[in-house]
């Protein structure tokens, strides 16, 4: 990657500013299906696989996605095949990953986080962690945990003091106040606070004019949410001293520009994923061009701009 | 713009080459070289118009109709805002499309092959009704349709030998599908059992055509429609439960053998 | 009205459930503009003039608008002339209008909504008060208020002291919890709850990347936040025995259909009604072709049909 | 589908049936008698594509550039998605409009008229120009552009007395229009007191060339560029700061006197 966009996540050197959101892309799948040799060319700066729990979860019952007006409701729940497969099976396949890899995990006690953080030591292959205390389609734990600072405090304290690993939290939006949310995390520990998850929504079947989703309510994502995630970004970066993963809605380089002058450090893609898997390759291509139009000689000289007078 | 060589995009832009109605629904055929020789009856692929539009905001799956020469042909049919859009392309218009995508019918059994298409689910038949009869099968393809508008689409299986329902009777046989298919077993008499139904259409429909299979015990392979957003398997959005537990419709399906599916 | 739209919400008699969101209709200005004889073939159902407060307010810096994908940002700030020139200038204006009165009152704190719900108490053609406790977009009372279950039922207590009129109370949706707000309204004595208010949201300018609207955060409406709408509606008629008004994104008839389905008893067109004012009547009219279409007799039939087995 | 004779919409549907460049710019017309009958210069429209789709969501401010019997034209500068989807129109699209609206210029003077535009702010100076001479007033229209590509408009204001600047200096006068018009005023000598300006553009360029008019003693009237929802006065969305307070661009402007505008 050109010299530009070379940047860093605390101590993750990144080669463009544009990471994936968990969840929404999923590298040995795509590998197989896409018949590209994405391990020697992967479009993002860093991978981060999909949640792991401690148990293996089925996740929720179907219909899952349900297409809004430039959003996309999903109610997955955490499907995922447990943390000790993804420690003997995934990570093995991810050894020759040529950028950082950022574990996600979520429990459903604030020490879950504690124990799965404590397992991923072990692993060399993680570079960091991210606790997802921010699902909004599990009934325990993620939501109403990453609702309250205090246990948002415990959660990343738990983690915190079992591993040395660069540890980031990643938000809900739906509380009133996610500035308070990030100040605990930051108090309990943290190095880095990823925001947003998906907004609380909910669909019809415009036919049967019942619930879409199998589980009623959803996650919202993609364009719609994308001022939810500015603003949070905006506050966020304010507010803490560590840096910002910022998500919610980027789609185009120009999203990306505006993550990272709003306050990100770095931009994750999710949804945009889903319009083509190989997005944000292109992506960090186009932000060096826009960033050239712009006058803007590196990544953290956009950081933060809309902050400055 | 990124380090030369490196693929920036996994769809491809295919230009569309025709567009035009049949009854209800809409035939597009667009030029994707590789995936036309690469397609096998069954799979999908995933379909967006090209452009920035952010609504409709994902690509929709979209069986292959047919592969002709450098040609592949979807058959659409206008029911939402996805389908709707990619219904209204025109001549020299682009679509991003990705695949073929996921595993398609197994074609290797011997028996007789009985088809069945409900609404739309006809779509993936005619390329697939094509291939076992190259294979030697005989193939009997039965089609429901709600009405006229729908039943045109059987006119797309030329030289195929197909039978027609329509729900209001103004087409071929009056009633559903399912009714069709009891009499074409019936009529095969003890030979059934080595009989095999291919299906596609919505989900009440298959259950009723596999359950009638299974009376006369007839296997069934059935192609089933979720919702998708990622179309290879990252997401998890596109689950059906089988007895193994949820599996996904994009990288496992969209194929299923009946007897495995929970419905 | 045709008979198969009629319906009423508590004592008000409605020709159709279609209605408009406070602060994005006006019959004045447009009676003048759009040279229609609005006051005789008024498109909603019921009229909601924009929210007034004690005092005159100036409103926010501008810009005050911003465009999203499938959405619109703004930060009005409750600009209004106060509600001694609503009550002597504007509803004397509003004598012949022939269809009911919601007015829509906000304070900065929670007394501000007695004494407000008490001067327009004396106004004949007043049939309902909505109490805005939900703006995000002024500094004090409103959301601050909003966003606190006890001031909630506060504000509202004070007003149902004040007034006899069917009382509305307009949520917010950036809270961690929005039924127990509901749930808080009705014990301070609301007859009717009306979800939702604009979702915080942010944007940048593109080229100055700086922020867009001059208060820097804004309100988002419009078809983006229509999924956080319907969770609402449906969380919310699901938890207490008042009517709901559902409003946030509504567009097309079959919006309406669903918003009804999910609970709401009457529909609020905001945002939707800049893409043309009259849009209300055409709606109520696919209305009934839609409830023909899938064998709804009435409005009542419908309501909630969500939620039923 | 209501009560019958009850409007049901304020918008018209208006059909185009002309679409061409014009430089970078692109020059729109359609179908609106009525409009085109009541149209003042200074006044504008709020254009929408007709159609369901989200995004865009809104119409757009759009100035009337010129009125040729029954045919309402707009001049259109593709820079954000609601220009650029307007641009994209074509012969036989539907534009949903709504308008006239807004004050427009004040017409009643009767000293030189110097008009002043910027970029795509000289949309509306080409009909203003028009019914100024009509009323036997001496016109002078000074227009300052990015480059060649935008200076193109200006063959758009035939026989018309045009004086054109670029930044770039490839066409007419290297620098910005402020300039032009000092030296404009300086021809006028004394019967510059008499003289009037009228100015559109960006809000910088406004607030330059009615300093420069406000040193020789020329009054001016703006017209002002805001982002607005809905048209009509109703959002108070589009306010402009002036000495009487904030004031909506769309109901009470968008032409305000310089001299009210605090900025
Ligand atoms: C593997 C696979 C292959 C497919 N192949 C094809 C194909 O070849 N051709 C094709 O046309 N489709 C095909 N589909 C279905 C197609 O992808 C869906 O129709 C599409 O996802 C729905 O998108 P939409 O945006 O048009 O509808 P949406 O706007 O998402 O509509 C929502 C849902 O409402 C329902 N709906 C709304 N209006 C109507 C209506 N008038 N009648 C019936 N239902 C209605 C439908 O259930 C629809 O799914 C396939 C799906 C899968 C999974
Ligand atoms: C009364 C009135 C009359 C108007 N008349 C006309 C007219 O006749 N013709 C016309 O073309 N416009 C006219 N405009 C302006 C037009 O309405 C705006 O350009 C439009 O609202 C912006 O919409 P958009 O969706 O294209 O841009 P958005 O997507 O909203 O872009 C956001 C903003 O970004 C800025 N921006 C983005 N890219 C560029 C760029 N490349 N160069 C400069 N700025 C950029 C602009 O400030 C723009 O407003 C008028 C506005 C008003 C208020
Ligand atoms: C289908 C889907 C699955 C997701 N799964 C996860 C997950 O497992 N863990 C997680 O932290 N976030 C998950 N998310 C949230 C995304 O990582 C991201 O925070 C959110 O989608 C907003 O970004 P976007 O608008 O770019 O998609 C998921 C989102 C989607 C759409
Ligand atoms: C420009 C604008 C002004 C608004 N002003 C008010 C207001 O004065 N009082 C109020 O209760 N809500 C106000 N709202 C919120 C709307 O009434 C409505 O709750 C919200 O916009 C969601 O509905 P919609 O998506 O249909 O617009 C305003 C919304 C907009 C867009
Ligand atoms: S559509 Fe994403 S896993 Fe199948
Ligand atoms: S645009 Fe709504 S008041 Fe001017």
């Amino acid at each position: 990657m050109v010299e530009v966009l070379k940047t860093a996540l605390g101590p993750l050197g990144l080669g463009h500013p544009v990471i994936n959101a968990s969840g929404t892309f999923d590298l040995l799948e795509a590998d197989e299906v896409l018949r590209a040799d994405l391990m020697a060319e992967f479009p993002f700066a860093a991978y981060v696989p999909k949640t792991v729990t401690m148990e293996p979860r089925a996740g929720n019952d179907p219909p899952r996605l349900f297409e809004t007006a430039a959003g996309l409701l999903n109610s997955i729940g955490l499907a995922n095949r447990g943390i000790e497969a993804f420690i003997d099976e995934d990570l093995p396949r991810l050894a020759a990953l040529p950028v950082p890899l950022i574990a996600s995990i979520a429990g459903e006690r604030t020490d879950d986080y504690g124990r799965c953080a404590l397992l991923l030591d072990e692993c060399d292959r993680v570079d960091a962690v991210e606790l997802n205390i921010s699902c909004p389609n599990v009934e325990l734990g993620g939501m109403a945990l990453g609702c309250d600072p205090y246990k948002t405090r415990q959660a990343t304290e738990y983690a915190r003091e079992s591993t040395s690993r660069f540890l980031i939290v990643k938000l809900t939006p739906n509380v009133t106040d996610i500035t308070s949310l990030a100040r605990a995390a930051v108090e309990g520990g943290a190095d880095c606070i990823s925001v947003i998850n998906t907004v609380h929504g909910m669909a019809l079947d415009p036919l049967r004019l019942k619930p879409a989703l199998g589980h009623v309510t959803g996650g919202l994502s993609g364009p719609a949410i994308k001022p939810v995630a500015l603003r949070a970004i905006y506050m966020i970066s304010r507010e803490v001293d560590v840096p910002v993963i910022g998500m919610g809605g980027a789609t185009t380089a120009q999203d990306v520009l505006e993550f990272l002058a709003a306050g990100a450090s770095v931009v994750a893609i999710g949804t945009a994923s889903f319009r083509d898997p190989l997005l944000a390759a292109r992506l960090a291509g186009e932000l060096r061009v826009l960033m050239e139009q712009r006058g803007f000689g590196s990544v953290r000289e956009l950081i933060g701009h809309a902050h400055k007078e | 713009m990124g380090a030369p060589g490196r693929a920036e995009a996994a769809y491809s832009a295919c230009r569309v080459i025709e567009s035009r109605p049949v009854g209800a629904y809409r035939l597009v055929s667009f030029i994707a070289r590789e995936m036309a020789a690469g397609a096998r009856p069954g799979q999908f692929l995933m379909v967006r118009r090209s452009g920035p539009a952010l609504d409709p905001l994902l690509p929709r799956p979209m069986s292959i109709h047919d592969v002709e020469s450098d040609l592949v042909k979807v058959l659409i049919d206008p029911v939402g805002k996805g389908t709707l859009n990619l219904a209204a392309a025109g001549v020299g218009d682009q679509f991003n499309v990705l695949g073929p995508l996921g595993n398609g019918f197994n074609l290797e059994g011997d028996g007789p092959a009985l088809l069945a298409g409900g609404g739309i689910g006809a779509a993936p038949l005619a390329y697939l009704a094509r291939q076992l009869m190259d294979r030697g099968r005989e193939v009997t393809c039965l089609l429901g349709f709600r009405s006229r508008a729908q039943a045109i689409a059987a006119e797309l299986f030329r030289g195929v030998d197909v039978h027609v329902s329509t729900e209001d009777g103004s087409v071929g046989r009056q009633g559903l599908v399912s009714e069709l298919l009891s009499g074409c077993i019936a009529g095969l008499g003890p030979g059934a059992r080595q009989a095999e139904l291919f299906a596609c259409g919505p989900d009440a429909m298959l259950r009723a055509v596999s359950a009638t299979a299974l009376e006369c015990g007839v296997r069934s392979q059935v192609s089933v429609d979720t919702h998708m957003a990622c179309g290879v398997g990252a997401c998890q959005g596109c689950v059906v439960e089988t007895v193994q537990g949820y599996r996904r419709a994009c990288s496992e399906g969209p194929v299923f053998a009946a007897a495995d599916l929970k419905w």
